[in-house]
């Protein structure tokens, strides 16, 4: 991890309310890995005060890209365009997806903008030669984001793209109806859908690994401020920001 | 090049600047975007005897320039510190300040007398002010009696710096600081942080798990310096100042209030290397302003004659 | 249309937004930036028995999502208020609620027995809360046993609506709420400024003439809510929220932690329509989400049922 | 007064550090008089949280102009450029210089960016048919702006424009130096330097109209805010903002 002050590139909208903000960072670049985050200081005061943390979306050379919704003060700074002054950025951060491990084929699920870790995800997935089913699930189609991913599959609340439903349904029905070599879940989105997919992969026997999101004063392990309930070993809490994002579907209580 | 060196009780600082409790981990959890030994004093994280979950989720609630936390004292209990955190902590050039939080005037015995066994820890600072917890925390720092006991017991335990962090949630700080002081405390810390609380007002809740919270940052540091300001009128031990320190413009109205020394502590989450931009810059404004010692700082405020101040809270 | 009517003691008011003493004038000031027939109600600067020139300058200092003011309640005193500024409240179709504030009990007395002989006033509002004079405010407002004996005293002198507004610099904001309560006030006013200062590290001067002032504005919404949930939680009579409050958001969380009303303070002089605006957004949010009654809203905090609340300072 | 939306034209630099910003507000324009001020919200959110008073330097037609120093965080903010929105602006406030008196010539001095309203103020002066004196002090030639100003004298702290030394100085030479029919002075600057003006123009019987600085609140008169001690009438202070902010020389403490 460093801090460094790094160039906004471009920020451009890609779907309904989804940007992307591309940002010159070669250090971070060289060694982010798949689910790993940035901490951002949005803007140089006191208001928004602390960093916002956002998934590594993309990998371009030296430049690293985010995408984000703009909920609050701080992504609608973002999202007003670069700036003249660099941006101060604290990353790579948190642990990653477990690409490396014992199986054949990759289960990518996405809920709203937990897409945003998954084309790096593919890529490394892929680097390791691993089978990739993506599948996306989003309010509406206009909030599709599909670019880099494979094998793509996806479910929206008012059936506007894919099916009409939620991811998790999507997936229980792609599970019945096929038959995976050694599969592997990973995903990202809201805390529900996690919950849900996390019930669904341990029905079904299949590994899974989740990154949460939490609230966070800092985003580096030094404020406790972003606890997990995890069911093994003699603490209650994990910190989402040290011990995560990414945490075995198993281990925690969402 | 100016002094910087400040002492508090038979502890010498380097320079007046730490990082405050619970703001930096245990101290050496950050080397990457940090380097310690440029500071005055690292103040680790509460301990207290056993480790402690904290609070459920949502602990963390930004507010219009601070924050509200909910830790709940969140820590590896001093066994596991001992054990694992301060054989790294020894290492550092700087002075290290181990922070203590109980539930009974017993547990800040038991623990003191446990840390005072070890090498490397060169003072304590009592917390008899969280907020955020049932037992102890503000039932005691709220009660002057019991705070001042507390020191009391403590004094006893250790001839090493020992500081007592105060809470602003009172009427008259003073009051707790003359307590304190009376009992032979080398320094007072102020302030710990301000009962807030934050509604998400379209679920009606709480944002945070148990309602109220502790403030800090930014929004409270003028609330800091009139505490700290009113304890440094009280007592003749040195304050050090916390609350809302982010640059070394803050870190000089806390010295000219009249702390000897001060914590940054919101700022590390922002910027892990603030206290040290703020040392440094510190030495930069005493040689820019031919100021030989830092400590010629300290109370310097210099007040109107034709104006009395408005001391009703004193 | 929701109902947004609201009842605190004898008084209606048509819906739950009223201005901060001291943040709008006497009440008439700025005809042209804003409609005050569409808020609740006006609060209006404290009133003296004689006028008060209040502190010198300067008087304000702009924080980090806060302002500290010393005014020291520079007012025209009640004499010149009953004679050119209360004629023109008398035309508005708002509750007008005069605050008084005093370096006695006696003198609340002869204030109020003076502008209970008046027309047009609907209520007061007793400030013991200043913190920016040398007699009365906080000296008044920190000692429980004065606060209660001012309420009494005025509660004999009128069946009008009694506020009495109290300061949150105390440990136990909850101690004086019960015994204003207790003494038959109608309702709390819930926060005055919190004691708050600021230095010119520069000049080393304070920024403030008197040193120390009162903090306002956003950076204390937190600790303001913090206090009302505190006294809703304590007493039976209505609590008027004040404190950072600047939009309808924030109104709301001051109604679901426990407010009966609401006051705008440091908001009006960033927009001296702010209240109106506010008035508005409450109908509007009532109205979208079927909500008959803006009382409905008042203390409906959800707390979760596994986490027993901190209430240490309770 | 009024409150409104206005939109920022255009910002530059027309000295050292000197900007001066140009905002369409019509409504605003078509009311101002010479001493008045505006007060401006420079960012939409709460920091800064109160607004920034400025002095209005011109009125060009439908716009308004006000020139600043970057000083702090307001200023940095309006120093940046226009914004995509517009400010939000409360203004005409205060009163306004008294150029309709019973004077022949007029003093302008200005001290610093007190130079601020003194174009307005010689506009309207010509139009009263008023004979001009400015005399402008600044700390360098750098910091020098003289446009839309008539008969200028400088003085710098460095000597680097005009003469060295104090424009009180300056004045007082020049006023003993030659003779002027009734004059008048007007001023506006920073405190030490009015308090000797004002002691000049006592000394030398020449009336005297000060414009006055106050950190303000609300800059409407509502918040009591912006003192400033007088000599007559039965209150020790009046509001800058209000009551102000020219006021006749003889009347304040300074
Ligand atoms: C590890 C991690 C990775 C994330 N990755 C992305 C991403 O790739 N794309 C994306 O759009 N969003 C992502 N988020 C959520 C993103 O951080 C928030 O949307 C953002 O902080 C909102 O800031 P704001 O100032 O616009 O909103 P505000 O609502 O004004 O923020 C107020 C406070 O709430 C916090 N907050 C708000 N929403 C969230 C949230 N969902 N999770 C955690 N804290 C929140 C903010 O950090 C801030 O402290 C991620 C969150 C985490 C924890
Ligand atoms: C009636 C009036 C007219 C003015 N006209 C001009 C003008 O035409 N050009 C110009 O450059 N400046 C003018 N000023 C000063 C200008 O308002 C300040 O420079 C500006 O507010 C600084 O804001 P900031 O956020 O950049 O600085 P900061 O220092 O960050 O401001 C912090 C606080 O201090 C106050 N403040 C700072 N400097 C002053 C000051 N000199 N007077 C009063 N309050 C101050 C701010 O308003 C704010 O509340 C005028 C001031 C007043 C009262
Ligand atoms: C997330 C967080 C955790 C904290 N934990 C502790 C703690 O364990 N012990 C303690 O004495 N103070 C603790 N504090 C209080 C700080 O040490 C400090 O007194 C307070 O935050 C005010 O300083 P600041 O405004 O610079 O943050 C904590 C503060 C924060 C924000
Ligand atoms: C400039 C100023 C003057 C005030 N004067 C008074 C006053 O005369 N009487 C009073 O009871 N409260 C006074 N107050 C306190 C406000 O009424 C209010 O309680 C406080 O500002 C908190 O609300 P806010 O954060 O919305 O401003 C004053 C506040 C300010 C900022
Ligand atoms: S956000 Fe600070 S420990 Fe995780
Ligand atoms: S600034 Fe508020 S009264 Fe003048």
């Amino acid at each position: 991890m460093r801090q460094g002050f790094y160039r906004v590139e471009s920020v451009r909208e890609i779907a309904g309310n989804i940007h992307l903000l591309s940002l010159h960072a070669p250090q971070i670049a060289s060694a982010v890995r798949a689910g790993q985050f940035l901490n951002i200081k949005t803007r140089d005061m006191y208001l928004p005060l602390l960093r916002r943390p956002f998934s590594v979306y993309n990998r371009n050379g030296d430049s690293l890209e985010i995408i984000f919704n703009v909920v609050g003060l701080g992504t609608r700074i973002l999202a007003s365009g670069p700036s003249r002054e660099p941006l101060d950025v604290i990353g790579p951060l948190g642990n990653a997806f477990g690409t490396g491990g014992d199986f054949e084929e990759a289960v990518l699920v996405a809920g709203g903008l937990g897409i945003a870790p998954m084309p790096m995800l593919t890529a490394e997935l892929k680097r390791a030669g691993k089978k990739i089913h993506t599948y996306i699930g989003a309010r509406n189609g206009s909030q599709i984001v599909r670019e880099h991913m494979e094998n793509v599959s996806v479910a929206t609340d008012d059936g506007s793209a894919g099916s009409r439903g939620t991811v998790v349904d999507l997936l229980r029905t792609h599970l019945g109806n096929s038959s995976m070599t050694r599969p592997k879940i990973f995903s990202c989105g809201p805390t529900p859908m996690l919950r849900a997919l996390a019930a669904l992969a341990d029905e079904a026997g299949i590994p899974c690994e989740l990154s949460l999101e939490s609230p966070m004063a800092c985003g580096i392990g030094i404020c406790q401020g972003c606890p997990v309930e995890v069911k093994d070993g003699p603490r209650k809490y994990a910190l989402v920001c040290r011990d995560g994002t990414v945490f075995d579907g198993k281990r925690v209580v969402l | 090049m100016a002094n910087l060196s400040v002492r508090i009780g038979s502890l010498k600082l380097k320079n007046p600047v730490l990082v405050a409790s619970g703001t930096f981990g245990y101290g050496g959890d950050v080397p990457d975007l940090s380097d310690v030994n440029t500071i005055g004093g690292i103040v680790t994280k509460s301990l207290s005897m056993k480790p402690r979950d904290g609070n459920p989720p949502d602990r963390i609630v930004e507010t219009a320039g601070g924050m509200l936390n909910s830790i709940g004292l969140a820590n590896i209990g001093v066994h596991e510190f001992i054990k694992n955190k301060l054989p790294g902590l020894r290492k550092f050039d700087t002075a290290i300040i181990a922070n203590i939080a109980a539930s009974s005037v017993e547990e800040y015995c038991d623990v003191l007398t446990l840390l005072e066994a070890q090498e490397g820890i060169h003072g304590y600072e009592i917390n008899v002010s969280c907020p955020n917890v049932k037992e102890g925390g503000l039932s005691f720092g709220t009660d002057p009696v019991i705070t001042a006991e507390i020191t009391r017991r403590l004094r006893k335990l250790t001839p090493k710096c020992l500081l007592m962090k105060l809470t602003p949630n009172v009427t008259h700080v003073s009051e707790f600081a003359r307590g304190v002081a009376g009992e032979g405390a080398d320094g007072i810390s102020l302030i710990n942080t301000v009962v807030g609380m934050a509604i998400d007002h379209r679920r009606r809740t709480p944002k945070l798990s148990t309602v109220t919270g502790g403030l800090s940052g930014p929004a409270i540091k003028p609330i800091a310096l009139a505490k700290v300001y009113e304890a440094a009128l009280a007592v003749k031990i040195p304050i050090i100042g916390i609350g809302g320190i982010m640059n070394t413009g803050d870190a000089l109205e806390f010295l000219i209030a009249g702390a000897t020394a001060i914590q940054v502590g919101t700022a590390n989450f922002i910027d892990p290397s603030a206290s040290m931009k703020i040392a440094a810059g510190l030495g930069e404004y005493c040689d820019a302003n031919n100021i030989a010692n830092v400590k010629d700082l300290v109370g310097t405020l210099k007040v109107r004659a034709d104006i009395s101040v408005v001391k009703s809270w004193l």
